[in-house]
């Protein structure tokens, strides 16, 4: 197999042979535990403090959380939307739509049970 | 429901057809008593006849196919790379959309005409029912006749019933074949049912779902009677029969095989909202029994 | 010292699982008494239980499947026998040996016979079609086959040792808590799947990695054949399903061995999560099944038919698009659990749409066929029977799809017909087809042609006569499970069900005569060229059996169906015989590894089951061990030398000329 | 025969040389190497992985009111704690970047020192983890005390479990290096070691916000 071993494919995680630098690869590092940092301690603040209006508080969270997913899959992971980097990334896709299709589905049949199974009494309060 | 009513003459005629033995044999959901069940196998045949007018010429055509295209006929055209067509491929999908299309719409209305929470249309007030499956049997409480029975079911003909249904230990499913909709009992939990039978008769009913080793004689009788029999049986259950209270559901809840129909003179009024608030705790199962 | 486990475990008093498991046992030390005394007990290690190669470990799959069918088809005929006699009576099963046989009969079926077999033919077939000299990771594919196999000696010793699950082929809590379930039979299942659960993940991996990775030269995703496309598809799904269904049995594991409170009746536990999960699972489970299926007849319709697959960019349409619809109808399973009509009516459409796809590639199928020569071998004949059977329960469910309907056919025999009609008319039908057709590429010779014929008669009249009868039955009102019931109407049937096993069974054992009297007669039937079907992929092109390398030097492909291509080529050409420069190829060798692990694994399920806790820490230590021991290995690789290669390949060659050049001089 | 002709070169639909979904050359769809062909097995493997954490997110966001009249999370998480073992992870995830550099390079040193530090970071992770759990069953908040609870420690436990089987991939990995030096089957088993403890980061991610950031404000 190895006779036709190309480089045109990249494993996950790896970076191409000749950006293999020891000072690059610091930096690129360096840089996304930056990025982490602060988006973390932005999520931590919106959390924790009265500063962010609070009904908006999830969906902040969890806007800075993709974000946050994102530089660690950018920087730590080396994924990119290169040629090389096809087969990861249309895996990465698979992966998160069924993740989303599953916890979605489940919360949304199951609000809806819920919604329609509310024992007795409740539902003679809302009849009324 | 968006099919003609010739193709329904059709699917209808084919049927009775082909099987007589399905529509004599009484009992069964193509036998419906009542407005949902009636609605529910019209929906079904609609839906397998839409469907057998493509399936029918698919499976003819492949047989067809497949015989005329055998080596040994010689006036069969061979063809060795024909393997693709845009108008085919075209063909090939649209064909199974379009149908589809027409049954995912009768799917979607049918859906929600046919919810089973969704009341009855009725110049009569409904019936109300607390249905319990316990393990194994069924136990019905009349609300506002203040009685209970065990194992049977006695309602009024051409009005609507109510059913709110829990179970006291297991999951189940309430069923009443030729009445339609089947619906899950869980603990903890409420469902709701609209049932009506349209005329006096005697129906079978069950769990259709799948409960633990007494499970097979877990069914009732169910009876449709006129409505001042009803009344007259409801009068004549006050004066028999023992009182359900905490302690006799206590007893009533423990594991039991092939029990024979009984009746409650009197019941606590909270009892269902005891068993679906979990105040009256779910049957022991096996372990109690040893 | 033995947590629960105690002589009273072994159900001494009951003579049916006695006897039953006596006989198995008989059998089983049988073939080992034979194995050791004649000396195989060597070669078997050698070159079967510790091998890595893609087309033994394919094999044995195959054969685990085919065992377990037998025990499986042994509960069928129980349970339709116990339903023909149970009128008005009790039969002659009681309720808790009934209720484990149709438990143990589904999940057996499912897991260790529906999947082995098609994971054993992908396993076996895919790499050859790439033209690859394995799998993406041999050992681990060791791992994997081992590691079902534990699962399935699990449900086994179940028999003798305690009991089965009596909860279903999906344990629906409550009643598989352990207040409702207080035995360990449950228990049994839950281990039996996570254990074997683990190993079809990894094998899923494994088949990914190695569609999208290892190909011959030139073997670009559209040129190829179906077979590699379905198997890719199914084993996505079964890498984005499978964790699902092991995060839900460890969710009821967490419940029953620490009081969890996730499906419990008590502290807020919610059991419709429970159905919500595994449907989650188990509906891409059953495409799990259908798609390899679907690969099978893709690959043999054509070769029979003498030309291309119809629509080749079609199927792979379609194919990817059940690949991801599969994710997003599973809520048709519980519609009678009152969620409402829009969330029924939503999953109610999805699930119809996957008519669409399927649709395509029947009428794909169809215009294969169309302007063909059709040769009617075995597996056409289970082709052909395919088609027809598989629209029918694909029509009835669609019927299921439709809500109303569901709500008066749902748990019903209805429903049991549906799915039998699916399973076996589509996976069963296309493991046998695919078992006929790739039997002369793994042994060298072909399976008895007049014995599969019968075989294949008497199945699809024995199928059609012991389940068109449920549909009936179902309308009547009977629901599945009933371990007896005092209705007139329903019993001639049943019984007229029981007629159709009995019909079944002669198929069974026309099979099994047939290979026995193929491995009789193996010299009359012998394939000399690696090609006896004039096939299209690259598997025919290398001898039959192939070496363990598969081939001597990586084709080129230069289209879709490479093998065709190449045969046509050459015999424009004139030139197949120049010989290629040959040169050493490293394979990777074998490893006790897998079947060790599975070693560990089996005794620590049997200890988690029975509570005796050092005996996990034994096993899980052990397993840790093992790999660790295996990591450290110097030589992963042996080499074939190039001298070896090409002794191989010309033998191939020579046989390949003399059969054309016999071809030759008789036409 | 015309027949034989035009299936030996042609391709009946048109498609096999214009080579499908986009990769230019047979070349690029040739067999990987077998480094690729690891890290992408491994990719694979760790999206199931995350799929079944999916599987508990989706029962735990189910059973997050199922209290059963027990304490909720606002009443139990403390967010002092989980900002520790966040910096904890995160560093980590940056020291074993190190490590990885350090592979590259051929420096035992660098590589040696990352992976070092990457253990103390996640055993302190798992310390602080185990001080929250004992602390919450002291407080008769334990697993089994109401749906919600079992959620919650399934799923944060399921995590704590990966980042402990990830430790002792850890240590044999060193072992291996120590033993064997920087040969490729090794390198690429460091590969995945490393996929592995960055994805562990990101289901951090997921979790401190969905379980304890949101949960704590409710
Ligand atoms: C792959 C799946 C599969 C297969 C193949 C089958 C095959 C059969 N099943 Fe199956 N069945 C299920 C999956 C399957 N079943 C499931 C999931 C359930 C639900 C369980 C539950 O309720 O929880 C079920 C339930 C079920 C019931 C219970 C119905 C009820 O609930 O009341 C019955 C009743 O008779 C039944 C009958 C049969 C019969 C007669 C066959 C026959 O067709 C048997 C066919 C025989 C074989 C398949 C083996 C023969 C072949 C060989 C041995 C090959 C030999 C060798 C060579 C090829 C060389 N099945
Ligand atoms: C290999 C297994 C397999 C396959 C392929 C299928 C295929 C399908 N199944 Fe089935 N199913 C099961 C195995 C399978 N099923 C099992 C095991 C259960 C029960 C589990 C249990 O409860 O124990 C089940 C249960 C089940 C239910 C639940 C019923 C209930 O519990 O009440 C439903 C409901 O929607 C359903 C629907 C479908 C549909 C729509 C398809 C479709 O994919 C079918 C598509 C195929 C066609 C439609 C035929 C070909 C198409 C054409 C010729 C085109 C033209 C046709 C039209 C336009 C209609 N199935
Ligand atoms: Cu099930 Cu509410
Ligand atoms: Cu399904």
């Amino acid at each position: 197999m190895s006779e036709h071993a190309r480089q045109a494919d990249i494993a996950p995680g790896d970076e191409p042979i000749d950006d293999r630098e020891i000072a690059k690869g610091v930096r690129g590092y360096l840089i996304g535990l930056g990025l982490a940092t602060l988006l973390t301690v932005v999520s931590f603040v919106v959390a924790g403090t009265g500063w962010v209006w609070a009904p908006s508080i999830p969906i902040a969270l969890a806007v800075l959380a993709v974000a946050q997913m994102g530089v660690h899959l950018v920087f730590f992971l080396h994924i990119t939307t290169g040629p090389d980097n096809v087969n990861n990334v249309m895996a990465l896709a698979f992966g998160v739509l069924i993740v989303f299709l599953v916890i979605a589905g489940s919360l949304w049949i199951v609000s809806h049970l819920n919604q329609n199974m509310l024992p007795m009494d409740q539902i003679m309060q809302m009849q009324r | 429901m968006g099919v003609s009513t010739r193709c329904r003459r059709w699917a209808w005629r084919a049927l009775v057809g082909a099987s007589p033995i399905l529509l004599t044999a009484c009992g069964g959901v193509l036998d419906p008593k009542g407005p949902i069940g009636t609605a529910e196998r019209t929906i079904l045949i609609d839906s397998l006849a839409i469907m057998l007018a493509i399936v029918v010429p698919t499976l003819l055509a492949t047989m067809g196919v497949a015989w005329w295209f055998r080596t040994s006929n010689t006036r069969a055209r061979y063809l060795p790379t024909w393997a693709y067509s845009g108008q085919l491929e075209l063909i090939v999908w649209a064909i199974p959309l379009l149908t589809i299309m027409l049954l995912g719409g009768v799917a979607w209305v049918a859906s929600h005409e046919l919810d089973p929470a969704q009341k009855l249309a009725s110049d009569k007030p409904a019936l109300e029912i607390q249905a319990v499956s316990l393990d194994w049997k069924w136990l019905f409480i009349y609300p506002d006749q203040h009685i209970a029975s065990v194992n049977q079911l006695v309602v009024p003909a051409g009005a609507p019933v109510h059913f709110a249904l829990t179970s006291g230990s297991v999951m189940n499913a309430f069923f009443v074949p030729q009445l339609g909709s089947m619906i899950y009992t869980m603990n903890g939990m409420t469902t709701q049912l609209n049932l009506q039978a349209d005329a006096p008769g005697h129906f079978a009913g069950m769990s259709s779902h799948y409960s633990g080793d007494g499970f097979s004689d877990m069914h009732f009788e169910m009876r449709a009677v006129p409505a001042a029999e009803f009344q007259s049986w409801v009068d004549a259950t006050r004066r028999t029969g023992p009182v359900l209270d905490a302690a006799g559901y206590a007893d009533l809840a423990k594991q039991s095989t092939n029990v024979k129909p009984s009746l409650y003179r009197d019941i606590d009024p909270a009892l269902f909202h005891k068993i679906v608030s979990q105040e009256l705790p779910p049957g022991p199962g096996p372990r109690a029994e040893q | 010292m033995f947590g629960k486990l105690s002589w009273a475990a072994v159900p001494l008093d009951q003579p049916i699982p006695m006897i039953a498991s006596g006989v198995v046992a008989l059998g089983i030390f049988g073939v080992m008494a034979l194995v050791v005394l004649k000396g195989w007990l060597p070669y078997l290690w050698r070159e079967w239980i510790t091998s890595v190669d893609h087309k033994r470990i394919g094999v044995m799959y195959t054969l685990l499947a085919m065992v377990m069918l037998l025990r499986g088809f042994s509960d069928a005929i129980l349970m339709r026998s116990q339903q023909a006699l149970a009128f008005q009576s009790p039969g002659y099963l009681p309720p808790e040996h009934y209720d484990q046989i149709f438990s143990a009969h589904g999940t057996l079926m499912i897991f260790f016979v529906a999947m082995p077999f098609v994971i054993g033919l992908m396993n076996f077939v895919v790499p050859l079609q790439l033209g690859a000299r394995d799998v993406a990771f041999p050992t681990l594919n060791s791992v994997s086959f081992w590691l079902t196999a534990t699962g399935a000696l699990l449900v086994n010793i179940s028999l003798v040792v305690g009991e089965f699950a009596r909860t279903g082929w999906l344990p629906y809590p409550p009643l598989s808590e352990i207040a409702y379930s207080p035995g360990v039979g449950v228990d049994y299942y839950l281990w039996a799947l996570q254990i074997s659960g683990v190993g079809t993940l990894l094998s899923g991996v494994n088949l990914v990695t190695t569609v999208l990775k290892i190909h011959a030269p030139g073997m670009t995703y559209m040129r190829m054949p179906m077979f590699c496309w379905t198997t890719l598809a199914s084993n996505l799904l079964i890498v984005a399903a499978f964790p699902i269904l092991t995060a839900t049995l460890a969710m009821l594991l967490l419940d029953r061995y620490l009081g969890f409170h996730f499906f419990t009746n008590e502290a807020g536990g919610n059991v419709m999560m429970f159905m919500n999960l595994i449907w989650a699972w188990g509906h891409p489970e059953v495409y799990i099944l259908i798609l390899p299926a679907f690969g099978i007849f893709s690959e043999i319709i054509p070769t029979f038919s003498g030309k291309p697959l119809f629509g080749y960019r079609s199927m792979v349409a379609a194919t990817m698009v059940i690949c991801i619809l599969a994710f997003m109808v599973w809520l048709h399973h519980f519609f009678t659990m009152g969620a409402g009509a829009d969330v029924n009516g939503i999953f109610a459409v999805t699930t119809m749409i996957i008519a669409v796809p399927t649709g395509v590639k029947v009428f794909n199928w169809l215009f294969t066929m169309f302007g063909g020569r059709i040769v009617y071998s075995v597996p056409m004949l289970w082709s052909l029977g395919f088609i027809v059977t598989f629209v029918i329960g694909g029509m009835t469910g669609v019927l299921l799809a439709v809500p109303p309907a569901d709500f008066v056919l749902h748990n019903s025999l209805f429903l049991v017909a549906h799915f039998h009609n699916v399973i076996i008319g589509g996976v069963l039908f296309g493991s046998f087809a695919g078992y006929t057709y790739w039997f002369p590429k793994a042994f060298g010779f072909r399976l008895h042609d007049r014995l599969g014929r019968a075989a294949f008669w008497f199945w699809i009249v024995g199928f059609y006569l012991a389940f068109m009868p449920l549909y009936v039955l179902g309308l009547m009102g009977m629901t599945r499970r009933m371990q007896h019931y005092d209705v007139p109407e329903w019993h001639p049937w049943l019984i007229a069900a029981a007629a159709g096993a009995a019909l079944i069974l002669c198929g069974i054992m026309l099979q099994v005569a047939q290979l026995v009297v193929s491995i009789r007669h193996r010299e009359s039937l012998r394939d000399e060229t690696g090609d006896p079907w004039n096939g299209r992929s690259l598997e025919w092109a290398t001898s039959s059996p192939p070496p363990a390398f598969n081939f001597a030097i990586l084709p080129n492909v230069e289209g879709e169906d490479a093998y065709w291509g190449i045969k046509q080529h050459a015999r424009d050409q004139a030139h197949s015989n120049e010989e290629p420069e040959y040169e050493d190829i490293e394979m990777p060798a074998n490893t006790p590894t897998g079947v060790i692990c599975a070693f560990f694994a089996t005794f620590m399920g049997f200890a988690l089951i029975w509570h005796i806790w050092w005996l996990v820490i034994v096993g899980g230590i052990g397993a840790y061990a093992t790999f660790v021991v295996f990591a450290w290995r110097n030589e992963t690789e042996y080499k074939i030398d190039a001298d070896e290669v090409a002794k191989i390949d010309r033998a191939h060659r020579r046989a390949i000329r003399a059969h054309s050049d016999a071809a030759l001089a008789s036409s | 025969m015309s027949g034989h002709h035009s299936t030996a070169g042609m391709d009946p639909n048109h498609i096999g040389h214009a080579g499908g979904s986009g990769p230019p050359s047979h070349a690029a769809r040739a067999a990987g190497s077998k480094r690729v062909i690891a890290g992408y097995g491994f990719w694979i493997f760790l999206l199931s992985d995350i799929i079944m954490f999916a599987a508990f997110f989706a029962s735990y966001a189910v059973l997050t009111d199922a209290t059963a009249k027990g304490p909720s999370g606002r009443d139990l998480f403390d967010l002092h704690g989980v900002a520790w073992e966040t910096a904890c992870l995160l560093l980590s995830s940056f020291t074993s970047g190190i490590a990885t550099i350090g592979v590259w390079a051929r420096r035992k040193s660098w590589f040696y020192g990352g992976m070092a530090v990457t253990f103390v970071l996640g055993a302190t992770f798992l310390g602080l983890e185990l001080r929250e759990f004992t602390s919450l069953v002291a407080r008769d908040a334990g697993p089994s005390r109401s749906a919600f609870l079992s959620a919650f420690f399934t799923l944060v436990g399921c995590h704590g479990l990966h980042v402990t089987a990830g430790l002792l991939w850890l240590l044999t990995m060193m072992a291996q290096v120590w033993a064997k030096g920087f040969r490729p089957d090794i390198l690429r088993r460091v590969l995945c070691f490393s996929l592995f403890w960055h994805a562990l980061d990101i289901v951090w991610v997921a979790l401190f916000s969905v379980v304890y950031l949101m949960g704590a404000g409710r």
